[in-house]
């Protein structure tokens, strides 16, 4: 029976399977289709942290949430409408966070009696009550899609692996997607290995056609999900790594500079470090280096040499550079550090996200060590906030850095290219040699930013000596002076605290810019906050959404607009990090609302608060 | 490469020195191997522009304030990491790295462990003091075993390390030995290391007057260098000995090195082993000749196998190979995108 | 002509010469007989920054300040009454520090053409109008040394090196100081060299002589400076260094546990490693690792075997620990992490004193990994301090980081010998093994404390595995779950806040406590404030002065006592890094006052201070 | 020390096995080395309170949490250091470190030196895989030239390191080789390096089946077992392939070991070298063998020299020589303190 199609304005779906299922593959696929016919749609993988867990158990399991709509979508949805499980550990993991009524598909050719002992079920819950809030649609998805592919002659298990586009298939049906996108993209991949191309997309057709004609329960419906209102433009799925690397890019080409990447690999920044091993083409050196500390001692060697240094690491990586960080600052060079947050303390939870390193970028470093602090919100705003950290270093003669998170690095999102001849150029020059006579000053400094200028190793007349002692304002050489410490401190202060007037003034997301409530965000909690501000203005609530790019140093009205809010509350995924900073620059009572579970915010959660603060 | 390009005759060791004053102690053996330096750098044709000192910290780490050339007084440990971003930043430099013991064997063991392995184009002194001198004296990881010190007040435990050894151990393409008091020999080795492309690796012997006094007494007095030092040349016999009677053979039963005497026991020249520096495991054995009282400390290039390219050479040679073939805007404008051309409702 | 002898009530005392010239050994030999006569006394010895800078230069210039009286004694004295200068350049580098009007003994056989010139004076300012402002007397010490110990069969150079002790005799003589402790001194030292002895007892008995009998200028008085107001008990001039090296060893004892030094040497923290290495009678163990990130790991492992783990460093050492540290805070081990604070940032100023390590110590690591910090205020308060900090992190299964600066380090103060028997022992117990069948669970926590029980390798029954990965509440094992994350970061961080109840409440250290202007300080301002706000007070001001030696978490009052002042002003020796603490804590509007030279306050800088805010 | 305790005849596999769940990828090599230990260990006669496995992060690094002992899953590359920390607080325990090749000579080479040069009495096992493992296959520092890796595209440019050489180039005093197909060869190596006293140092070769699959293929496939790999044993001949027909033998004019064939050439097996495992010269060039076509890769104990004392004991024995000789009280009481007895005013 012909499903009726029914129009929604926007759906989650969550693919789980075990890690071997290839269901990151499946979310990805579906997430092209989805951005190709228009929808905005934001994406979480959710991997396990173990490389390849024992089948079949809950350690194991691999999920891909895809929220998608025909409107504008910023969080990944906080219950998905659609589960889909294909073994009984998948199920055990997700089906808390399907919401009461949603669809649940299982593969119930996956439940085994050794499946359901691996996933701890002591009874299989499909023979129980325990999924009677949802709406429960089984199907051996195993042995139809054996029978899909039979033709193909692989083996069982090769033929099982198709599994995922079979379940493809019906979930692109069911959200009237296309599968051109797919069959063209296998085709590519399985180029040399036609009978598994063929066998897969027997596999996604089997599965379409299964939607189509099955006689599948009445709940079983087709929904359509129309493009969203967009500017128009050129669009392109991107994750947050692979915006981040080209705005690093962008950032070389607009200065001039060659890109050299020191990194070391760690969860969940090494995709920058192996995107930026792709770009050789755009003249970018990367070097993996023994560990972080050298990672950083080359970028600033690099940018001693005159190229702009960059390097990426996670929180336990960052923390091992915080010396060599001191350096930079203490020599005025530029670099971009780039922080791709996880879930903390030490080791902590690696896979997860969380944003509890902003202590560390702000205040970690011995001595007083400034340094400006930007922070990516969502995985198309890495281009542009990488960019950004560029050009300060740059101009500032300082480290820079550049905070995101594991959420934003994995995380997919349809993203309007920028036209890149339009973004304006940071163009640097290097330090000239002083005229016959005189001393070369490493530290002559421009007199409005009180940057130093550059001298670069291979020029005649600029050759100088420095290091990580303090040096003499007025000639570079290591000074021991009293008051000289104190005017450089002060100077390396200025130099900072004087960015805010080169940023842009603070703006307000949503709502006005004064009022009762301001819900202050940073960095990859945008989505939420925006979607929860969003809720309550529609219910009439009085509440604007302010969201904080520049962490360090802070727009220079924000004070001021802040204070013109009766309240602010500060969500983050730390426990009330930013409200730290707020609270010592503004004295503002800024309260803080932390969840730190490695998860993102649920809207719910926000939205939670914003009631209770804007109506009390 | 510079020392490609002409000599720059017209550069004295005068243009080498800077006009900071010198703050080494007096009598410290760092002085020789600084004025050895600025001497010589203008005999290998290198412009003062196109040189860069990269140091860690330490008393030795100070040495780049007083060259006029490009210099870098990093963090402790850390500067062959430095060295290396460096290089692969400019590869026409010619880059030194100076270190200490402490600096280089200690805390920044691991980088330099790694730059060796890598062969990254530098040239890399490290200063042997066996002492941390900056610190006021406390045992360092060359210290001989025994080494009273402020942190080790009733001798220290831990057996030396050899830096010949762990250079070679780390895969180091380049090794060589002199000493501070050896103005005639440390030159040349300067001059090899400069040549040589690849991670070079100079240990200097160096005495530090005021915590480790004698350190190296027992071979450079005098009256016991003919000795106590052997000089090491490519291709020749390993012969030593105020005359010159003293030779180094291959024992084979004892699988080792051992000194033998010209004219006892029935030994001639031809029992002495001619040096081969692109043997790894002679030159493994020729570091660690000096131990027993007999053994002289060997001097010179001990090991040197040019690899047909650098680190630096080949990370750049893979950029090179693609360079410009496409770019950032085709790279990101590529692959699956979709056009919105107006804006649309569902 | 005999001079008058006049009483004073306090006096500040400055030898500077040659780092060749032995003035360390002169100012300490003096503070010895000072502190013997029973006055109070504070120190401060001023080091070249290199080891043997070349003999007459500025950069070579060694020297030691006193400030002694029959009053208590706080700080070194904002400027000296008398200066003694050996040579041209320790008259060119402290000349400045001279109050006007002070004494200035130079000796004019060092005033050579050469050292003239090495120290950069084109002119002798001898022989010109310059010193003018101060009492100059002109000795050839020199010459008079020479002759003095002429019998003693001295070459030149080694006659010549008893110029000390004829200055010191000098000196002794002028403020009516007993030679017998330096004799006593100078004839164990010399023991062995029995010349040496003699000629240096020689000299310092012809400088004193010479004090008596010598046609001086009328200026030459004799002073007297008497005891002090002092609690009955037994007195002992302590460096900080030493105080805090016995603070850790009593920690040890009153724990009952070994201790375990894991330490790489840095300025100026080496003397804590030298000192607890010479402490192997009291089983003291101590580790030069081969880098900090080694020592700490040491310090973590011998913690781990059941021992008190202390790590001790400087800034950049420190950076290079915040790895290892969040490690230890999520494994939840003991450890003492002292920090001896200097110049930054990066290298900065290893010789000079700072306390800009504050916002790495509270907020320098990666994830929320909070810990308990506590600051030393004067040498002789680092003993009580230590203890603290071992009590805290035995009894909170946390690392403790103990700030101290270089200033503390090396100053001397008498300071009363405590009662070893009468301090309160925290004695510790290991976990036991459960009872036969259940399950040992490593994180059990202790209700009131939250402190996790300490297993300890090698006994029967607690085997267990833990790291630096989440761990779950209920059993210690590996977890990934959301809540179990959010409820362990919830309890390290309770666990730690919930330590302001088991630390003294906050007290006022003078005035009342509310009204109008509190200056609340923390570490080695301490001295400088306490007379800044006395001198306040003695004025009729309203001021009081506030201590906090606990940082983190802050004694449970601070919050109201702060709030009931109308103006809080803090003095720190960085760009304000308590103010950033106490205006997110308290939202109050603690003001900075920031000095950042390398130099500890003038009494007189926060005297100005007080007299504007306490005025206005 | 514990070899010296009575072997608890009653402990089996099953006590060293933990109720955790193993989590590598199925058919990781891991699972061999993990199985082989806790098999071997009750053999060894140890206690599980006395046991402790200490490890820094990778694949290789979760070890610990599989043994039913004390473990402690540290942080990446610091188990040498925790682990020297841990024996100077109880040094009864038996200390055994897990690390790998990322782990242990990427960020870790310096702890991993420093241990091996100090000798402090450990059993240090570095899994071998030549890749990271954990991050999802970078190339390491003992990877082949040329590996492609997500960091690596066009192929890695820098010389691998030799985990042996490296070991003894840092001073070890023990350095022994087997690798994870080899089940009986292992558990003796497992128990040479628990006899010893001081650092032993085991090279694992380990498979990644997922990214790295095949890494020593050439020398661990049932076929060419006998041909590629060296089994020692001090004191006996060097042999090796199928019929026990092939040798190492010393070329004195190349100083290189080489592969000789009894019965070719005039070669009898009076020409092959004895094992010698106390000549740090020969443990070298076996160390390195494996790099020609003919050579094989030589497995077992390759050098072991027992010093009198290790490391943790002469720290510990300069502590007990000297503990209780004064108290604390003593030392503050002691030298120039005055007494106040009652409050005086001047
Ligand atoms: C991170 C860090 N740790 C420690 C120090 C202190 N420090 C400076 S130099 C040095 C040792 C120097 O020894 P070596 O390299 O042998 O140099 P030398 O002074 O003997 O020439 C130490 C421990 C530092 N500056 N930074
Ligand atoms: C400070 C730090 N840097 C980087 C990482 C990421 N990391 C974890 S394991 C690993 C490499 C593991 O390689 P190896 O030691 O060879 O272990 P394997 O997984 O191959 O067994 C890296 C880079 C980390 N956890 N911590
Ligand atoms: S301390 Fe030693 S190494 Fe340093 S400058 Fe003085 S003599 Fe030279
Ligand atoms: S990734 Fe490789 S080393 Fe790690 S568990 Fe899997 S197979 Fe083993
Ligand atoms: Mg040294
Ligand atoms: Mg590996």
């Amino acid at each position: 029976m012909a499903s009726d199609v029914q129009v929604l304005e926007s759906a989650v779906v969550r693919f789980a399977g075990d890690s071997g299922d290839g269901m990151q593959l499946t979310g990805s696929q579906f997430t092209t289709s989805t951005a190709l016919s228009g929808s905005d749609l934001a994406t979480f993988p959710d991997f396990p942290a173990e490389i390849r867990a024992p089948a079949g158990t809950t350690f194991g399991v691999s999920a891909f949430q895809i929220n998608f709509g025909a409107k504008s979508i910023k969080t990944v949805g906080d219950r998905p409408d659609v589960l889909v499980a294909m073994n009984p550990a998948a199920l055990k993991v997700n089906i808390k966070t399907l919401r009461p009524g949603g669809l649940l598909v299982v593969d119930t050719g996956a439940f085994s009696k050794r499946n359901l002992q691996k996933a701890g079920y002591d009874v299989d819950p499909l023979s129980t009550h325990e999924l009677e809030a949802y709406q429960l649609v089984e199907l051996d998805v195993s042995k139809l899609t054996l029978e899909a592919v039979k033709d193909f002659g692989l083996g069982n298990k090769e033929a099982l692996r198709c599994k995922n586009m079979w379940t493809l298939g019906l979930m692109l049906w069911m959200f009237s997607r296309k599968r051109e996108p797919v069959v063209a993209w296998l085709e590519k991949k399985f180029a040399k290995l036609p009978d598994i191309a063929g066998a897969n997309v027997a596999a996604l057709n089997a599965g379409h056609a299964f939607g189509e004609t099955a006689e599948l329960s009445v709940h079983f419906k087709r929904y359509q999900i129309g493009a969203t209102h967009s500017e128009p433009g050129i669009y392109k799925t991107v994750t947050g790594s692979q915006a981040l690397s080209w705005g690093i890019t962008a950032g070389g080409e607009l200065s001039g500079l060659p890109i050299v990447l020191g990194s070391y690999p760690i969860t969940p920044a090494s995709p920058i470090l192996h995107t930026l091993s792709n770009m050789k083409e755009l003249g970018v050196v990367t070097f993996q280096a023994e560990d972080e500390i050298a990672a950083i001692c080359a970028a600033i060697g690099a940018a001693y040499g005159g190229a702009l240094g960059v390097t990426s690491s996670s929180g336990p990586g960052i923390a091992l550079k915080g010396e060599a960080l001191g350096l930079a600052i203490s020599i005025e060079l530029p670099l971009v550090v780039i922080n791709s947050q996880r879930g903390g303390p030490s080791t902590g939870l690696p896979t997860k996200t969380e944003q509890s390193d902003l202590y560390q970028a702000i205040y970690g470093r011995n001595g007083d060590a400034p340094l400006p602090v930007i922070a990516t919100r969502s995985p198309g705003d890495c281009f542009e906030a990488a960019i950004e950290a560029c050009r300060i270093a740059v101009k500032y003669m300082t480290p820079v850095m550049l905070l995101t998170d594991g959420f934003i690095a994995n995380a997919a999102e349809p993203w309007k290219l920028p036209d890149l001849d339009k973004i304006e150029p940071f163009k640097v020059t290097f330090a000239e040699a002083p005229e016959e006579g005189l001393e070369f000053n490493p530290f002559k400094r421009d007199e409005v930013t009180l940057a130093r200028h550059w001298p670069k190793p291979g020029v005649p007349g600029t050759e100088h000596r420095i290091g990580g002692i303090e040096k003499s304002f007025d000639s570079g050489h290591i000074s021991y002076d009293p008051e000289n410490h104190q005017k450089m401190t002060d100077t390396r202060v200025g130099k900072i605290d004087g960015i805010a007037n080169d940023i842009p003034a603070q703006g307000v997301d949503q709502g006005e810019d004064s009022g009762t409530l301001a819900v202050v965000g940073w960095g990859s909690t945008y989505g939420p906050i925006s979607e929860a501000v969003k809720a309550g203005r529609e219910e009439g609530l009085k509440v604007s959404h302010i969201h904080i790019r520049y962490l360090n140093p802070f727009p220079a009205n924000l004070g001021e607009l802040l204070a013109s809010f009766d309240k602010v509350i500060v969500p983050e995924m730390n426990t009330g990090q930013l409200k730290t900073v707020l609270r010592d620059k503004f004295l503002i009572d800024a309260k803080p609302l932390n969840k730190v579970s490695g998860q993102p915010f649920k809207i719910q959660e926000i939205l939670d608060v914003i009631h209770a603060e804007a109506s009390s | 490469m510079n020392e490609l390009s002409a000599p720059k005759a017209n550069l004295t060791i005068k243009d080498f020195t800077s006009d900071q004053e010198v703050r080494w102690c007096p009598g410290c053996g760092d002085y020789a191997i600084l004025k050895c330096m600025q001497r010589t750098l203008p005999e290998m044709g290198v412009t003062r522009e196109n040189t860069v000192f990269v140091s860690g910290i330490g008393c030795s780490s100070r040495f780049p304030y007083y060259m006029n050339t490009y210099g870098f007084h990093t963090i402790h440990g850390r500067a062959p990491a430095v060295a290396t971003g460096l290089k692969l930043a400019n590869p026409e430099l010619d880059v030194w790295v100076v270190t200490g013991d402490g600096d280089g064997l200690s805390i920044g063991g691991n980088h330099l462990m790694h730059a060796l392995r890598r062969d990254v184009d530098l040239n890399i002194l490290l200063f042997n003091n066996k002492i941390y001198g900056l610190t006021k004296g406390q045992y360092s990881p060359t210290s001989d075993l025994g080494t009273r010190s402020p942190s080790t007040p009733q001798g220290s435990v831990d057996p030396a390390l050899n830096p010949i050894s762990f250079a070679l151990g780390s895969g180091a393409h380049f090794v060589a030995r002199t000493v501070d008091t050896a103005q005639k020999h440390m030159p040349g080795v300067f001059k090899r290391a400069h040549a040589f492309k690849g991670a070079s690796f100079v240990e200097i012997l160096q005495n530090c007057i005021v915590y480790n006094d004698a350190a190296w007494k027992g071979i450079t007095e005098k009256n016991v260098v003919a000795d106590k030092q052997l000089l090491v040349e490519h291709g020749e016999k390993m012969l030593f000995g105020a005359e010159r009677n003293k030779g180094i053979r291959f024992n084979a039963q004892k699988f080792a090195l051992e000194v033998v005497v010209i004219g006892e026991g029935g030994i001639t020249e031809d029992d002495v082993l001619t040096h081969d520096e692109t043997n790894l495991q002679l030159a493994r054995m020729l570091g660690e000749l000096g131990g027993q009282a007999d053994e002289p400390v060997v001097m010179g290039v001990l090991y040197a196998r040019q690899a047909e390219h650098s680190y630096t050479d080949a990370v750049l040679g893979q950029v090179a190979e693609r360079k410009g073939k496409t770019t950032l805007k085709d790279i990101m404008y590529g692959g699956q995108t979709w056009e919105v051309s107006e804006t649309i409702t569902s």
